[in-house]
């Protein structure tokens, strides 16, 4: 029998530019394929070619492109619709937007239902594709508006979207991107449980962790082109291109602890010799909570206590809302607790004020997950960080230590890629001399291999100057990597704390137990084990 | 991995009808105090015009000096300004807007005769601007840039025409040489399509700016793309998902655009002689019959305040998001 | 097309049709009892009968009187009443609804701006019998049966007369050869429908009986191009107050007449003030007056519709002294040589004359958009012989304050009358507009005594010929004292299609609707 | 009429051809000489009536004819630009003074002032534009001073929505926290950060918001409530003209199609502005 699915040197082009070029695959029934890849290395694209809704103004050709047999090279805009959703769904990249928000969701579920006349009595089938889907209380969320639903039930019901028409190839366009691991974990379990039930996967993600964990299949992208495919066990502890391999290094994880991951900064091959110093920060038992009209009042911090010495990094973790960010404010007197005390250099927040606030807020910067919103839309690169230190020395000393070149500095920042922006943010936190600097998710915005180079930057200019870090995300990995402390937090409490390889290894939480478990990429896990480094 | 997942927080608020009624009972407690200091604005703006008002009054007339004094006494004009204000005050608390000086009846009459015409004009206009602007951006919406630019080109220069003088070409062409129109008078339907076509040929350009980028806008949206997927027709996709989008920034602009009209019109009933409020102002302005002159300003203001109700309420409608608040 | 004065009746009458009729102004109020303006009088006279008509040539003729007897003292009046007349509203007319109407007038409570003024001297009405009334003056008036003629003092249902004088704003009932239901409505305009009871027109109507127009429709359209296409395109049948350049084209279109006639009264012209400022000097004044081209900028800006004034009055006013003309000439060497004389012998750099290096500058103080032409041509005629004329555009308040205070140099009106006597509103001392007597007619500020007691001698005249003489006298006194810059001579104008017949104007020049009739 | 006293007109980029803008800034040349400096343009005084020569057709002495009174109607064009145009600059220029101030007051001034400014704004933002106008000119007496005070109280409140607005959103940005952060002094900060940042929409918004300003000041005139006669201003000349239509085409032909090119040239102009400063922040 023929794949569903048969691709044969694919090219997109986009006004003359090729996006794509030269892709082949197949997809079986019942199979799971993935593509990995950077982003902008061509996945989406790729994927939606099999829909014909590659964008306005794309020029798809190919020697083969084909759908159970059929053509779609050659196909009208009529047969294309009796082929979308029916034949093929999508879930599309941007799941928190693929909603539209001004329809109630159950009427986003139906559209399928309707346009392709699956049953006569809509609501019920509704009801059940979103229990399917694995949205509780369906009955309450066909109600309800997309606005309204967390991310996880949003993607969820746009999954349940994509399969009302019981397509025979369901296209899932980085279906966990948005999603905290016990969500994401969640999201990938129906997913598996769809193709175990025979539909055919495409399944589009940069996360190689997620793809070794689900697919039967895959290729490795990169500048529109495949430039590495097989099984997953294979690709992942075989890599034949250096692309892969430098991929599948960039991953952090516990098992690199203390390397670096893009092996730009051959500094950091030596080994650690840092020690933490003196206690820079003290929190006691601060407590924070928000009141907003209409609503319960949300406990964002609910006694936390802990400490930040010179030199170490203190990680904290926990699922989206836990407080992570309230507390990282709460250190750089920002947002000021309710009850308890946050004391820097053994002074509270609250007994500075005027010149010597200001003075001590030099000494704890702050670096964001987004930059680019950090820095003044009119200021160039060397501005942002002449604004933190007007001596013009050091500050072509911080650029060069974080790796921008004078070329890119003299430009806005908004014309930077995002690793270059973020290297400018922590060049910028360096500049005013801090002892610490809080690192609120740097890294989440960021594909696999820039997020190894910022984090071996940081890492680097810890090394080299001694600041404390705190660093605040949700990646397990991540924080595993960096950080000497953790903390794990959840509802505004520290549930765990201590250091890093004895709470995440072997958590005691069950909270904490919970998330670690979440955590997708065994199959990566076990292949990075036998990897050789470098 | 980012953060954006939203948390779901079970919602436990007061009851529909209770927020309603509060936000209704805000707006009306902002809607007085809108109107409230726009009286008070105009009463002392007006007082503030050169010439006392009894003189302004028998301007160019031979009153006789007893006459003089019963206009002054019937329209207390020899109280000071600040009993004058608060009787004022006091009598549109009662919905009582006056006498007008000049025209000798009630002002709520005179701008009850003459408000007919130009709320028809009002209203005639925004029909106009809405159909035509969703006629006008459905159609350049899906087409080539060369096309768009000359969308947008003639947009510009409808905008840039003086409405006045696109009125006296629209008379010259129409009424005056071919004789569809009436040139004067606004009776009927047939006078009303000229004033109309005048007056909202700036609104239909802007409009239909606004529209068809909203169109644009919201057609390079994800959930375009996975309407799209689902196999819907093009039709059904700017019907059931993308209007909507893009006339959500149309409510609030046409609540801004009925606004502007009660002014817009005051020039379009000069050029084509028609019944209006607007003429009926410039008169009161230039005759200083302060009772008047704030009904007016009252009505436009009044009108302005419940056009914007309305447009919240449309918002309301349209988009769930806004309903949280 | 064509151009009447005053169309006679072209072939038999017709009756039936509706009139449909443009005009350019509106009443703030109808009743012309109350509202001072034109447009009221325009709109109120086919609603009202007088108790006197003024016809051509000042005479006047008996209409809801039909005979009156003067006493010597010339302080009463007694008027018999012409008798079966009834109003609209089915009252009778009789004494007492004189009575009640002159007592109106003059209650303050009314709040008239001119009717009340136009019979300063009536003192009080006395029923004689059923139908004649007895009315004393305070004083004697020889304008007293000129004013009785107007519309401002036409005759209005008594019953109309008790209640707000405000109700009558909108609805005027009277005795005249149209009614109408629903009166005026403000912007829109008024309809009236013919009184079919109507048998008692003035002396000598060439219709004695009910009107020929079943109804006449009258539209309110302020712009005079609109007006004019209205009229073209055949909205409307007549239009009134046509601009000049559309009146010179519509006397040239077939289908279409232009009736027109000079109104009586005082041309439009400059006024100077005579009490202060350069115009003081009765040199400067000659000198304006004859170094400027009046016919000229007439021409320029009326299109040659209005002629160029020619004397004090307008030559078909009653009493007009047609001996002054050569007076009105054009003559720029001796206005040079006058004003040599007055001491502005010497120019300044811009061309304009000095004394003792003062500008000869004169302000001239306007309020009324319609003058800016003939403004700016007059400034660049006086610029000529180097006068400097500063124009003052003011809004209404300023414009009264610096009247009453006689703050300006240079004012500008008309003012049409059915006689001579409008010489005295607008040059007798006693009409000079100050802060204590509020707004009045003598701009020119004028008080030469020799004048005032011509005026005097005309009021006290026992006979039209010795009026006339003295008014005559008043106006080469005038002329020799240069106390007015006469402009052009006002004009009625009504343009309308053909088949409007038999066109002629009421004495204040509004069309006498009780005539008209439409060809079918 | 939609004016800019009205709308804050949200206009997005829109491409403008290479040669739009050039034309539309050779316009704009050529009313900035006319409105500065009339002289350079023709040499004939707009207010010199010539009672020899009225309404004369265009010719090769006046090119645009002359006007009733003899006056040169191309002169007169002239000169006119600079009522029309200056009004509309100065209304627009007071207007943006007025907003950025207010708005800044009202976003910096707590919860208080920002509830008394905003309810101020509300006031005069209820009243339509032009009838705010009439009230001004009929205070102030028509003059080209009171057209430009009017169209800019009028438009004030706008401006100063979208400044508060952005005061707003500028001060809560992530940018300013890091200023903060840097130990500089609040005020350095909000003139160094939030100012410079929160003003360039309402710059967008009066560059597009001129060509309405110029509509509008022209529409006052042809009602009579701009400046005084003799005064060159377009409004005016049409609202002359008009009356002379049936006999000669001229003197509302030329005013208008100044007017119109005037106009369209200063929005080509503001939607390029705009579309290059969205381009520069998003
Ligand atoms: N409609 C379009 N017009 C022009 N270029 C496009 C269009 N859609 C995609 N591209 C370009 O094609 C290239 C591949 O885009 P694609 O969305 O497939 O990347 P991706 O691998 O899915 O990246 P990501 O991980 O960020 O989603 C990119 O350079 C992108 O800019
Ligand atoms: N200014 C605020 N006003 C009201 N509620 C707030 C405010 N800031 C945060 N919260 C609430 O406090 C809780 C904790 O927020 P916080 O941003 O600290 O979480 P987080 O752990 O950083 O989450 P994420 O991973 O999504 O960034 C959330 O429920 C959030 O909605
Ligand atoms: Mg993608
Ligand atoms: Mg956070
Ligand atoms: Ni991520």
């Amino acid at each position: 029998m023929s794949p569903l699915v048969r691709v044969r040197d694919l090219v997109v082009a986009f006004g003359g530019r090729p996006a794509v070029r030269g892709v082949s695959f197949d997809v079986e029934r019942g199979q799971v394929v993935a593509l990995v890849g950077e982003s902008g290395s061509g996945k989406s694209v790729t994927a939606r070619s099999l829909l014909g809704l590659c964008g306005r103004g794309a020029v798809v050709e190919a020697d083969e492109l084909a759908f159970d047999g059929l053509d779609l090279r050659s196909l009208g805009e009529r047969q294309w619709r009796g082929l979308r959703g029916r034949r093929v769904g999508l879930v599309a990249q941007d799941a928190l937007g693929s909603l539209d928000p001004l329809r109630r969701v159950g009427a986003e579920v139906a559209e399928p239902l309707r346009e392709h006349r699956i049953v006569d009595r809509v609501r019920p089938e509704v009801l059940r594709l979103l229990a399917d889907a694995g949205v509780p209380e369906p009955e309450v969320r066909e109600r309800q508006w997309s606005h309204q639903l967390s991310g996880g039930l949003r993607q969820r019901a746009l999954i349940a979207t994509a399969l009302a028409a019981r397509p025979e190839l369901l296209i899932a366009d980085e279906p966990t991107t948005a999603l905290d691991a016990t969500v994401q974990k969640q999201v990938l379990g129906l997913l598996r449980a769809k193709a175990a039930a025979g539909t055919a996967l495409l399944l589009i993600s940069h996360d190689l962790a997620v793809v070794a964990d689900l697919a039967d299949y895959v290729h490795v992208m990169k500048d529109g082109a495949v430039v590495e495919h097989g099984v997953p066990a294979d690709v992942l502890t075989n890599p034949r291109h250096p692309y892969t391999r430098a991929l599948l290094n960039a991953v952090p994880t516990a098992e690199r602890r203390g390397r670096g991951l893009s092996g730009t900064i051959p500094a950091l091959d030596q080994p650690d010799r840092r020690v933490p110093g003196r206690e820079l920060i003290t929190v006691t038992d601060v407590v924070k909570r928000y009141r907003v009209r209409g609503r319960p009042p949300i406990t964002a911090a609910a006694g936390v206590s802990f400490t930040v010495r010179a030199g170490e990094t203190l990680g904290i973790v926990g699922e989206s809302g836990s407080g992570k960010s309230t507390v990282g404010r709460m250190l750089l007197g920002l947002v000021a607790p309710d009850s308890g005390a946050v004391e820097f250099d053994g002074v509270p927040w609250s007994a500075r004020a005027g010149a010597e606030r200001r003075a001590a807020r030099r000494r704890i910067q702050m670096i964001y997950q987004d930059p680019l919103a950090s820095f003044d839309p009119r200021y160039t690169g060397r501005q942002i960080v002449t604004e933190a230190n007007p001596d013009p020395e050091r500050v072509a000393e911080l650029l060069r230590l974080v790796g921008l070149a004078e070329s890119q500095v003299d430009r806005p920042a908004r014309e930077l890629s995002g690793g270059q922006r973020q290297r400018l943010a922590i060049a910028r936190a360096l500049a005013a001399d801090p002892a610490v600097i809080v690192c609120d998710e740097p890294v989440s915005a960021l594909d696999v291999s820039i997020q190894a180079q910022v984090l071996d930057v940081l890492v680097d200019a810890q090394r080299r100057l001694g600041v404390a870090y705190v660093f605040i995300s949700h990646d397990l990995g991540v924080v595993h990597h960096i950080a000497d402390r953790v903390l794990v937090m959840r509802d505004g409490a520290v549930v765990e704390s201590g250091s890093a390889t004895a709470v995440l290894a072997e958590p005691r939480h069950q909270y904490t137990k919970d998330l670690v478990a979440a955590v997708p990429g065994t199959v990566l896990r076990q292949a990075q084990s036998v990897l050789k480094p470098g | 991995m980012t953060s954006l997942a939203i948390k779901s927080e079970p919602r436990r608020v007061s009851p529909a009808a209770v927020r309603v009624l509060r936000v209704v009972a805000v707006r009306l407690l902002g809607a007085v105090g809108v109107l409230v200091g726009a009286a008070t604005a105009t009463f002392f703006l007006i007082q503030a015009m050169p010439g006392s008002t009894t003189d302004v009054l028998l301007a160019r007339t031979q009153a006789s000096p007893a006459v003089r004094a019963q206009v002054i006494a019937e329209y207390r004009l020899d109280d000071s300004l600040f009993t004058q204000f608060f009787a004022y005050l006091g009598k549109l608390a009662t919905g009582d807007f006056g006498t007008s000086f000049v025209l000798r009846r009630p002002v709520w009459d005179a701008i009850g005769t003459q408000l007919p015409r130009t709320l028809e004009l009002v209203a005639a206009t925004l029909v106009l601007t809405v159909v035509a602007s969703v006629v006008l951006a459905v159609i350049g919406a899906g087409r080539r840039r060369w096309a768009r630019s000359l969308f947008s080109g003639v947009e510009g220069l409808i905008v840039a025409v003086p409405p006045f003088w696109l009125g006296l070409v629209l008379l010259g062409v129409f009424s005056f040489s071919l004789h569809w129109f009436p040139a004067i008078g606004s009776s009927d339907f047939s006078g009303l399509v000229l004033p109309a076509i005048a007056l909202a040929a700036h609104p239909v350009a802007v409009v239909t700016r606004v529209l068809r980028e909203g169109l644009l806008r919201t057609l390079d949206e994800p959930f375009v793309l996975a309407a799209r997927a689902r196999g819907i027709s093009e039709v059904a996709l700017r019907a059931r998902h993308v209007l909507r989008h893009a006339a959500l920034p149309v409510t609030s602009l046409l609540g801004w655009i009925t606004g502007s009209l009660i002014g817009g019109a005051v020039i379009i009933e000069i050029v084509f002689s028609r019944q209006g409020v607007g003429r009926l102002l410039l008169s009161a302005v230039q005759n200083k019959d302060m009772p008047l002159v704030i009904g007016v300003v009252l009505l436009a203001a009044t009108v302005f305040v419940v056009v914007n109700a309305l447009v919240d309420a449309a918002a309301w409608l349209l988009d769930p998001r806004t309903r949280e608040h | 097309g064509g151009t009447t004065e005053a169309a006679g009746p072209s072939g038999a009458p017709v009756r039936g049709g509706t009139l449909r009729v443009a005009v350019a102004d509106e009443p703030e109020c109808l009743d012309p009892q109350q509202s001072p303006t034109a447009a009221s009088r325009f709109l109120a006279r086919p609603l009202v009968d007088s108790l006197v008509n003024q016809g051509g040539g000042g005479r006047i003729a008996p209409w809801l009187a039909t005979e009156w007897r003067v006493s010597t003292d010339r302080l009463a009046y007694t008027f018999t009443l012409r008798k079966n007349v009834k109003f609209a509203d089915g009252a009778v007319f009789d004494a007492a609804a004189v009575k009640a109407n002159l007592d109106r007038v003059v209650n303050p409570a009314t709040k008239s701006l001119l009717a009340a003024s136009l019979i300063s001297a009536y003192d009080k009405s006395t029923v004689v019998d059923e139908h004649t009334v007895e009315i004393r003056l305070k004083h004697p008036d020889s304008t007293f049966l000129s004013a009785l003629a107007t519309p401002n003092l036409g005759i209005q249902s008594p019953a109309t007369l008790t209640g707000d004088p405000a109700a009558r704003c909108a609805t005027v009932i009277g005795t005249g050869p149209f009614r109408s239901a629903e009166g005026f409505a403000s912007q829109k305009g008024i309809s009236y429908t013919r009184n079919p009871d109507y048998a008692w027109p003035p002396e000598g109507a060439e219709n004695d009986g009910a009107a020929w127009l079943d109804a006449i429709e009258i539209q309110i359209a302020p712009d005079a191009g609109a007006r004019y296409g209205a009229l073209t395109s055949g909205q409307v049948d007549a239009i009134a107050n046509v601009s000049p350049t559309n009146a010179r084209e519509l006397g040239s279109t077939n289908g279409f007449v232009l009736h027109s006639t000079p109104y009586p009264g005082i041309p439009f012209s400059y006024w100077p003030n005579t009490a202060s400022g350069p115009f003081a000097d009765r040199k400067v004044r000659t000198a304006f007056r004859l170094g400027i081209d009046w016919p000229r900028i007439t021409e320029n800006v009326y299109f040659g519709v209005y002629g160029p004034a020619k004397g004090v009055l307008t030559p078909t006013t009653p009493g007009y002294d047609a001996s002054l003309e050569s007076q009105y000439r054009f003559d720029v060497a001796e206005a040079n040589r006058l004003l040599d004389g007055a001491g502005y012998a010497t120019k300044d750099s811009q061309g304009y004359r000095t004394k003792d290096g003062k500008r000869l500058t004169v302000r001239h103080m306007w309020s009324d958009a319609g003058v800016t032409d003939l403004a700016t041509q007059v400034q660049a005629g006086a610029k000529e012989i180097g006068i400097e004329t500063v124009e003052e555009n003011l809004d209404g308040g300023t414009f009264v304050d610096r009247l009453l205070k006689g703050d300006y140099d240079l004012i500008d009106t008309n003012f049409a009358a059915p006689g001579p006597q409008v010489l005295q509103v607008l040059l007798g001392a006693e009409n000079i507009p100050t802060p204590e007597r509020g707004i009045a007619n003598n701009m020119a500020r004028y008080t030469a005594p020799a004048v005032q007691a011509d005026f005097a001698r005309a009021l006290e005249a026992a006979d039209q010929e010795s009026q006339f003489k003295a008014y005559a006298d008043a106006q080469r006194k005038i002329t020799d004292d240069a106390a007015v810059f006469p402009i052009y001579d006002d004009r009625t104008t009504f343009g309308a299609t053909s088949r409007v017949n038999s066109v002629a104007f009421l004495a204040d020049g509004a069309p006498d609707f009780h005539q008209i009739w439409l060809s079918q | 009429m939609v004016t800019a006293l009205d709308t804050p007109t949200p206009v997005r980029r829109v491409r403008i051809p290479r040669a739009g803008i050039a034309a539309a800034l050779v316009v704009l040349a050529v009313v900035a000489i006319a409105a500065l400096a009339p002289g350079l343009l023709t040499g004939v005084d707009p207010n010199h009536a010539d009672l020899g020569a009225t309404l004369r057709p265009p010719d090769w002495d006046h090119w645009f004819g002359t006007d009733q009174n003899g006056r040169d109607l191309f002169a007169r064009v002239a000169h006119g630009a600079g009522a029309s145009v200056l009004i509309g600059l100065g209304a627009t220029g007071l207007a943006l003074l007025g907003g950025i101030v207010i708005g800044t007051l009202a976003a910096q001034t707590g919860r208080w002032g920002d509830e008394i400014i905003s309810r101020l704004l509300d006031v005069v933002l209820a009243v339509p534009g032009l009838l705010l106008v009439f009230l001004v000119a009929a205070v102030m007496g028509a003059s080209g001073f009171t057209a430009t005070i009017g169209l800019a109280v009028g438009t004030v409140p706008g401006f100063a929505r979208v400044v508060r607005a952005e005061v707003l959103r500028v001060r809560a940005s992530t940018y300013v926290e890091a200023a903060h952060g840097l130990g500089h002094p609040g005020p350095r900060v909000v003139l160094v950060h939030v100012v410079p940042n929160a003003v360039g929409p309402v710059f967008a918004l009066a560059t597009v918001s001129l060509g309405a300003m110029i509509v509008a000041s022209s529409s006052l005139s042809f009602v009579g409530l701009g400046p005084k006669p003799p005064t060159a201003e377009w409004g005016a000349m049409l609202a002359a003209g008009r009356d002379l239509a049936s006999v000669a085409w001229w003197p509302t032909v030329f005013p208008g199609v100044a007017i119109t090119l005037t106009v369209l040239a200063v929005t080509v102009l503001g939607q390029h502005l705009q579309a290059r400063f969205e381009r520069r922040t998003v």
